[in-house]
Parts: C-alpha cells; structure tokens; sequence
C-alpha cells in the first residue's frame, strides 16, 4: 500500500466534506464527535436549520467567552447560540423531531458500518457493565438520512467497514452513506458503493482497508 | 434563502394528488383553514380522505368537498345524521370511520411522533372496539390503535416567518400543531406575515421545520 | 305515587346541586347539556378551573355580547372568555389531560347509568345509522372523578337507572356519583346508594322511580 | 384562592416517601431542579427510583444522593461506568435501567396522557430489546414499551404563578414540562414569581393543573 502518495482526511476535514453534501433548507442533527464540527463549516449564509436532542431548533456557532448564555447548551452539554428563527420545544416534542421523521439528515459517528447499512455505536461489547445509550437509537430509526463519520480504520488498523457488524448495534439497515477520511461511500442493494475518494488513493487501496466488498458507481 | 411563503393559491397546493389523505385542522370555523379548503376545492384533487374533528357540518368549505364529490372517505368524531356527510354515508357514497376525538388527536400525535401502534382504555369497552386487538395493561383493558399520518395537513396559523414558524390565537390553536407534526407536507395559512425573529423562540407554537409553504391569507 | 309531595329539580336546580359539591381548586372538565351550566353555579371567588377539550384551561363565564372574542371556544362551540390564570394547549395535550387522570372531575350527561358504573351516554341503538362519538369515551375513563348529571327517568317514564346499560357503553365501572332531577346516588360496590333525595321524596318513591336497586347509606 | 406556592423547602418536601419513583427534570445542570434535590436529600427519603436523562455525574445532586444511600434504582439513558452511580451499579448496590433518551421522554409523557403501552422502532434490532416483545407493524420491527410514572416530578421553572402556571428558559425547558404531566405530584422550583395573569396565556409552557407545589427559588 503506497500510503505516501494520498493524506487521509482530518477530523475536520472529514466534517468539511460532509458540509458541502448538505444543501439550504435542510433540518439536520449532528452526532457527538466528528459530526458536531460539521455546522462549524457550512457557510452562515447557507440556512441550514440544526436539531439538538434537548429542544433546540436553529442552533448557532459558539458564543465568544463573554457572551455565554448559561441556559442555553446543545446535546453535547456545551454552550451554544440561537440563530435568528430558531426555537424552543420540550423533551418529548424534540424526540417526535427525531423518531417522526422531521430530520432531512442525521450524521452520527459509529464504530462500526456494516454492508447493510447497519450501524454499531453505541456500545464496545454485549457485556460492557455499564451501558451508556443516550440518544442514538432514536435518532438512528427515525431521520430521512442517516450518514455516518468517522475513520476507515481503527487505530489498531481494522476496517470499520465491515460485512457484519461484530460491536452491539444501534440500529438495523439504516445508513445510507459513510464519510470516513479515505472515502464517501453510499450504502445501496448490492452494499458499499464508492463515490468519492481522496485524491491519490486507488480503489483497490480503499478495498484493502475495507473488510466488506466495495463496488465501483459504474457496477452498481 | 429559506422562504416558505408561496405567492398564490395555486402554487400553495400545487402537487396535492388525487387519492391523498388531508389532514384538516380547526375545530368548528376556530382555526379552521377556509382559504386552503377553498384551494383545494379549486385545484380538484378527489378520491381525498379527511381526517378532522367534526366532518361536514352544513354551510361548511367540507360541505361544499363532498359536493364536488371530492371525498371517499371521512376519519373524524362526529357527524350529524342529517348533514350531506350523514346522508352520503347512509346511501354508500361516503366511507365514514368514526373516532372517539382524544384518540383522533393522540394518532395524529403518534404519526408525527414515530409511534406505530399504542394501546388506550379509550372505547376499549365498546362496540367501537369489536372485532378489534384489545389487552388488559395494568388493570384497565386497553384498544390497540395506529397512527393517522396525513400526505397533506392544511392549518391556520396568525402569525408566520420565513422559516415557517408559527403562532396562533387562542383557542384557534386546537388540532393545528398536532396536524403540522403528523403529514409528510403541511401548508399553514396564516394572517399576519412577520418577519424572522419577530416571534421570540420561547413563544413558537410550531416550529419551521414542521412546516412546508405558508400562504398569507389576512383577516 | 304522591308526586304532588315533591317538586323534581329543572336543569339549572341539578347544576346548582352539582356546584355544591365542587371545592376550590379542583380541574373540571363540564360535558354538553345539564353540565356545561354547572359553571355558572359556581361562585366567581371560589377558583375552579373549568377546562375544554378544544384546548382552553380556565374557562371564565359568557361574553357579552359586544366583547365577544371569535377565537375563543368551548368544546360545546359556544364563545366563552377566558380566566386570568388561564392557558390554551394544542388538541393532543387537551386530551392528554383528560385521559392521563388530570382532571378531579368529569361531568357528563348520559342515557343510561348502571349499578356497576357503567355509562352509555353517546349513541341510542348499536345499528345507528351514523355515530357520533365526540370526546365523551375520553373524558369517560380519564378523569379522576366522573359524575353524571341527568333526568332520573325519561320522557316515557323509563328510569335512567339501571341494572345494566341497554344502550352502548360510553365506558364501563368509571361513574362515581350521579345528579339526577330526584336525586344524589353514589355508584358503590353494592350499586346505588342515596346520598340525597330532594324535599318531601321518600325512599320508596326514588326506588319505584329506579330499575336498579337503591341502597340507604346505612345499608352500605 | 388557589396558591400553590409553599414557604419552605420542608414543605415542599412533605410525604414524599420511601419507595418513591422521583422524576428530575434537567439536561446536564440546565433545568436541573438543584435546590429540590438538596431538599429531597435533606428530607431523608430512601430506597428510591429516580428518573432522570443522565444519571450520577461527579460533583452532582444525584451523586450525593447516591452517597448518601437514597438510591435504590435509576431509569436512565446514561451512566459513565467510571462514576459512582457506575461503580454503585457494578457492585449490586444499585439497580439500573439503560432506557434510550426519546424512548425514556415518551414513557413518562405516555404515562401523564394515558397511555398504557405503545411500540416504538427505537431499540427494536438491539440487545435492549432482548427478552422483550416485539412486532413488526408498517413494515418495521418495533418494540413495546410501557409508561415511566412519578409519583413525585421535581422540576425547575423560569417563571410560576400561584396557580402553578410556568414558562422556562431557552434550553433549560428539556424534559421538566413532560415530567410535570407524568407525575402524581410535581414540585417546581421557580426563579421568579410573577402575578396571576403576568404570562399571557399563549404563552405558558406548564398549565397550573400539572403543578402542585412552587417553592420561590431566586438565581
């Protein structure tokens, strides 16, 4: 593998690729970790309208250090701004957001991808002895779009892009597209179809950091 | 730019198909979306069911659909025997299913919600529950029933923004929010056109997103 | 039967009597007919708060009629005015309150109540050519409290109560207490007993009026 | 005159008892009832189960809750293992229920609109759902779940008059209004106390039917 002739993504990087995929007028809720810097790199002008799990409609960038409005925080518990249009709903209303199908999108880091668009994120094992769930099962099941960030591989070099999810899974058969730091890949009938890839990286590289069998757009 | 405001009637009900199920907010004229009825009378769409709290009274913008025979079918609480929409069902021209009115608006609320089936002691005991899947859950014997999604949801709101924010005036509120959340496409008309952050965010009653196009209709 | 002896509560008499009984304080929700007058019976300074299916906390009295607000409606579509204290919810949250067990009590109308507190208040026949439901099988199994404000017989001199309900159920075992023209009756496990009779009724002559047997309250 | 508000923590407190199952509203320390909490410690209740979107963070009310051998059980959508509700739990001296977040929002809301079951995709295809009941409907596997109810909800309001009526600030409404429809008794703790009729009706967030007691907690 020549790995000197491409420079995989960044975290950043990966959330810059996402942003230009999100057009005007969509009503996303972004994950904890890469997908959260995502709002960070859609231009102000573009109104994309952003979901935070506790009620926030319309959250903005962050507030300079001296403007901090202390009952204002998103799911991540950091503090945020409100964009002008934005509002305010309760618990159970901001969960009928999530579950209804109101989101166009919901990006979401994950552990693990599987060729049916499962998505493992939430837990390491079956029995890890404190389960910690949060919000992602339902955000999972219920957005018009589920993307997925996060990196090809492990740091230990396993693909997360795999045939069968071996982590607990979140949710069954929803993502329909992963933007790790090699490659944009779509999750369609036949499984992972490669869209878009670093400059520099062969196909049968990006196969050769991916368990699952990956397919070109033109054998789709 | 987001702009949900459309410039006519006709672009505000553009799309709507014959066959659609409408959800229709109001109770009495209160909240009730004249206009948008009208739209719809004009632009013709039939085959339509109607889901909304009391079906046809005489005089009514419904009155004047199942006239234009427009409706297959009725989803509502209550319909007077003697009305247009009594006399259609009782010669077979008009499917009629009748709902005990908390649980018109709790399956409207789970469509929007992503709920896909609960149970409520609600007419579990009676006639409206036979033939149908009851289950005793603690200690009261419960109906299972299923979430009523609309296609198209039509609103009246007082006051609207850009991004589709709304407001409405006392008991006007009534089944619209619910309405807004439930359809895959919810068209408000609204009486005052106010511009973005006018309506504070603590204050909005159905936030944008739920929204699609917004028609300025003043008093 | 000495009916010269007594003389039977009107409409707004059963209305005033149900008043009486209402505390400061408690969340009532009136139905159509006898019991939407109960509201005038209460004293202004006395604080119920009156709620309408259609979304309205805190009914005050009628308008008059040159400050009437056309938004303003109670479930009966008849205008009202609103309390200072008072609050509009959407549809779902109104019937949240009253099937969730908000509301102390529930007053509602009905055909026919039975000695196991069974109510049919909605529909004369099963085979009704067109039905008409209404919030009544709501209000009926939510409510904390359900008393029934009725004429203790009909126009044809049929008692109103029963063994058993003729005419379909509304709900079954919920009513608690019924008002009629003649009487106070609790609903007990042992059936109906008296709690109050109007002046110059006897026992025998509330029983004769009555096809369920009556129970003094010293026979509990 | 209908006055909700009491005039001291112990009386705000009185007959929660042993056993109780306890809803606390708050997202991180945004809407977090603290003042009650401190209350609930210094009133001695035990054995009980609290509610809550996340559970026993360090430094927290519900920490010392837990120190102080209160806690019995937690419904919760998240527990850090390193914590010492984590630790309590890996011990056998805490009982835990791992609830996803919408699905914990919808039981306690199901349980203040009567609802006694409902079926939800959420979980559905996990290891959450094992042993459990479910069907698919509309073609997606769902899961039952069932209501979370309180007999008490602590709660912490922006505004509260004396009929109970609140509003809450910006995000700090989370889950505190859905807990105040879910509990037999729900106690708010309020910034400010404005007069009857000083929040337009519009505008309420909490109708004072699902407040029973206010305690005047300045910031």
């Amino acid at each position: 593998m020549a790995d000197s002739e491409f420079q995989p993504l960044d975290r950043l990087g990966i959330a810059a690729r996402i942003a230009r995929d999100i057009p005007e007028g969509w009503f996303v809720n972004l994950g904890i970790g890469i997908p959260t810097t995502v709002s960070d790199c859609v231009p102000h002008d573009r109104e994309v309208i952003f979901h935070a799990e506790n009620g926030v409609i319309g959250i903005g960038p962050a507030p300079a250090p001296d403007a901090v409005n202390p009952y204002l925080i998103n799911a991540g518990v950091q503090h945020v701004t409100l964009r002008t249009g934005g509002a305010y709903v309760h618990h159970a209303d901001s969960f009928a957001i999530a579950r209804g199908g109101h989101l166009d999108l919901c990006v979401l880091g994950a552990f693990e991808v599987s060729e049916t668009g499962d998505i493992a994120n939430w837990a390491r094992a079956p029995d890890e002895p404190v389960k910690q769930v949060g919000g992602a099962m339902d955000l999972a099941i219920g957005a018009k779009r589920l993307w997925v960030a996060m990196e090809h591989v492990t740091k230990e070099g396993a693909s997360r892009i795999v045939r069968a999810c071996s982590y607990p899974l979140t949710a069954k058969s929803v993502v329909q597209r992963v933007y790790t730091n090699l490659a944009v890949l779509d999750v369609a009938p036949c499984g992972f179809v490669v869209r878009d890839m670093i400059p520099g990286l062969t196909f049968e590289a990006l196969q050769a950091r991916s368990e699952a069998a990956l397919h070109r757009e033109a054998q789709q | 730019m987001i702009d949900k405001f459309v410039a006519s009637m006709a672009d505000a009900m553009a799309g709507i198909e014959d066959g659609s199920t409408v959800l229709v907010g109001g109770f009495g004229d209160v909240g009730a979306p004249a206009a948008l009825l009208d739209g719809l009378a004009a632009q013709g769409a039939r085959d339509l069911t109607i889901v909304i709290v009391a079906g046809g009274r005489d005089g009514s913008k419904i009155e004047h659909l199942l006239e234009l025979g427009r409706i297959r079918r009725m989803v509502c609480s209550f319909v007077r025997p003697a009305s247009l929409a009594g006399r259609l069902y009782q010669q077979g021209a008009l499917e009629l299913e009748i709902v005990p009115q908390g649980t018109l608006a709790e399956r409207i609320r789970a469509a929007g919600a992503g709920i896909e089936a609960f149970f409520t002691p609600t007419a579990a005991d009676t006639i409206l529950a036979e033939g149908r899947e009851t289950r005793v859950i603690n200690g009261k014997n419960c109906l299972i029933e299923f979430p009523l999604r609309g296609d198209v949801a039509l609103i009246e709101a007082w006051q609207a923004d850009r991004w589709g924010n709304l407001t409405y005036r006392e008991s006007a509120r009534n089944l619209n929010p619910v309405m807004a959340m439930g359809a895959a496409m919810t068209i408000a008309e609204a009486r005052h056109v106010v511009a973005l952050g006018d309506i504070p965010p603590e204050h909005v009653h159905t936030p944008g997103p739920f929204v699609h196009r917004v028609i300025h209709v003043p008093e």
